[in-house]
């Protein structure tokens, strides 16, 4: 194979070898040289001589004992293994197809090339810096930070409200005071008329230790509406000699 | 634009000028275009070329520079607006100055039944929805403060007549339903 | 120039790109200018008329700048400019992420038949050019890389679609993850 020859030129050529080495970054990128030796598109590349070329590369390194890494090993024994497989009789069966390995194998050359070239094509492009220029001490855009307050018509309302109702409920709170409820003044009278006879001023039959004043009107109140209540059940009678005279409350037993 | 030869001439004082960190004079510039002759006339067709636009090509005690055009400093501002809730005692003063403009900040305090800080209407009248409006003619001449047209525009209302009264709040349950303080009591034999 | 309604626009738009610390994005520039409708149509024809001049106005990866026409920087070169010299592999990376983006380290090593060292992503990360893009839904949920809008500025690319060649390395599978079947294979020796 022609091959050998024309990859020994390259390395040899160069001065120590273990500088050469150092210049590959890895195996791929020495397949590619190895590949680009062939002079042919990749999409024309000869498999089997590329895996010659390495495979010879790598057994003259070995006699120079120079140190090789672990990767360029493995790549030279699978390579390896893919020659015997492309050298031996097509097997149908055989698993992986050698026939798409070594398809995999220069896909993976062609993208490695496309990519080492599209970055040459955007170093060779114009440049922010060397070819382009922005201002070098723009003004700068000030950015006012404006606050823009958010209140439903709701919310407003609603706080209109809770003042309204505060400033009652403080002054109700000022002004509260022990009541004496309907169902007490009725069962109360209930129980004092049972004992009484005659007309009697519906104010008598109240507590005498009133001192509170507004638990006497309360208790007024109750004892008044409890009046009227047991005179509609039918238990009692009531009677006002004139407008603002006292009230008169009798037990009714009929 | 300018046309033949200085064009080229005119592009490069562009750039130039463009990238410089400071303005530059008709001798800084030559250092970079080479010797060209007088630089003045392209360089005053370029600035006129640039007068209508809202970059200005101009020459500041023999120095040359672009700037933006001096009408246009209120667009080198940007407003970003964000979002604020009211505090509560924000709104609540918002809402006695709707129901009792004008009013002063004592009558404030008194509705509310707490002091009302003076940072409290600063945000409103920031907010934009209250105004100053006069003195109350009476000792200590206070201020008084009252609503404005944004605020009718915020809530959408068409005057302060629109906010409902009091009953309609109590009906819409936005009133404690306590009740009103001075009920008459007609039961007064012992009273009257 | 632009005529008409448009040239209070136009003027507003070319102070703020001027004073304007980065290229901005539509957005941003709405932010400055107001709403304003659509700016593309006047930004088209701003930029248009900067063309021949030596400042344009372009657009990369959706921000717009100002910036000195790319055949006059011999004029702006002076000896300030120190070049940054990158590494072969991080140019390779660079033209990888740029092409296959968003893509993983791992595929990044695969492309490039070598493991990437720390230092080459970062480098590229620094310079403002590439970003990490997400994790990758897949099993381990490895970190995807893409370029940035800074980097389309600094290769004065309009957005990805003017990558060089992109669309031959596509139309050829060379930006598949896969060789694709049908790809000939002239396996040397054995079939000649």
């Amino acid at each position: 194979m022609n091959g050998t020859a024309e990859f020994d030129q390259p390395v040899r050529a160069a001065a120590p070898l273990i500088l050469q080495l150092g210049s590959w970054e890895g195996p791929l990128d020495l397949l590619l040289t190895l590949a680009r030796a062939q002079k042919v598109d990749l999409a024309q590349i000869s498999i089997l001589a590329l895996v010659d070329q390495y495979l010879d590369f790598i057994r003259e390194a070995k006699a120079l004992s120079l140190e090789l890494a672990a990767d360029y090993l493995v790549m030279a024994a699978w390579l390896a293994y893919l020659k015997s497989l492309l050298l031996l009789p097509k097997d149908p069966e055989a698993e992986p197809d050698p026939a798409e390995m070594a398809l995999k194998l220069q896909f993976q050359l062609q993208r490695l090339e496309a990519m080492r070239e599209a970055g040459q094509r955007l170093l060779a492009r114009p440049q922010l810096g060397w070819d382009m220029f922005r201002r070098p001490n723009p003004e700068g855009l000030a950015e006012e930070r404006r606050a823009v307050y958010e209140c439903s018509y709701f919310e407003l309302l609603s706080a209109y409200g809770a003042i309204t109702a505060r400033r009652n409920k403080s002054v109700h709170v000022v002004r509260r005071r022990p009541v004496m409820a309907l169902d007490e003044a009725m069962e109360r009278l209930e129980h004092l008329l049972g004992r009484s006879l005659d007309w009697t001023e519906l104010s008598r039959f109240l507590p005498n230790d009133l001192a509170d004043e507004s638990y006497a009107r309360s208790v007024l109140a109750s004892s008044f509406v409890a009046a009227l209540e047991l005179t509609r059940q039918g238990k009692a009678t009531l009677s006002q000699g004139a407008a603002f005279a006292p009230i008169l409350v009798k037990a009714r037993h009929d | 634009m300018i046309e033949g030869d200085d064009h080229a001439l005119a592009r490069a004082l562009e750039a130039i000028l463009f990238a410089a960190e400071v303005p530059l004079s008709l001798a800084e510039l030559t250092r970079h275009v080479g010797e060209r002759g007088d630089l003045v006339p392209t360089l005053r067709a370029l600035a006129q070329s640039y007068a209508p636009r809202g970059i200005n090509l101009v020459e500041r005690g023999g120095r040359w520079q672009f700037q933006t055009a001096p009408d246009l400093g209120h667009h080198l501002r940007s407003n970003r607006e964000t979002v604020k809730k009211l505090s509560r005692a924000a709104v609540e003063t918002l809402a006695v100055i709707a129901y009792h403009e004008p009013v002063t900040r004592p009558e404030i305090e008194e509705i509310r039944g707490v002091a009302v800080s003076g940072g409290t209407i600063d945000v409103l009248m920031e907010a934009g929805w209250v105004r100053p409006a006069g003195r109350r003619e009476t000792p200590g001449r206070p201020l008084q403060y009252a609503t404005t047209p944004e605020f009718l525009a915020h809530f959408n209302l068409v005057s302060r007549r629109d906010l409902p009264g009091l009953a309609d709040l109590k009906a819409a349950g936005l009133l404690d339903r306590e009740p009103p303080r001075e009920l008459p009591l007609p039961l007064g034999g012992r009273e009257e």
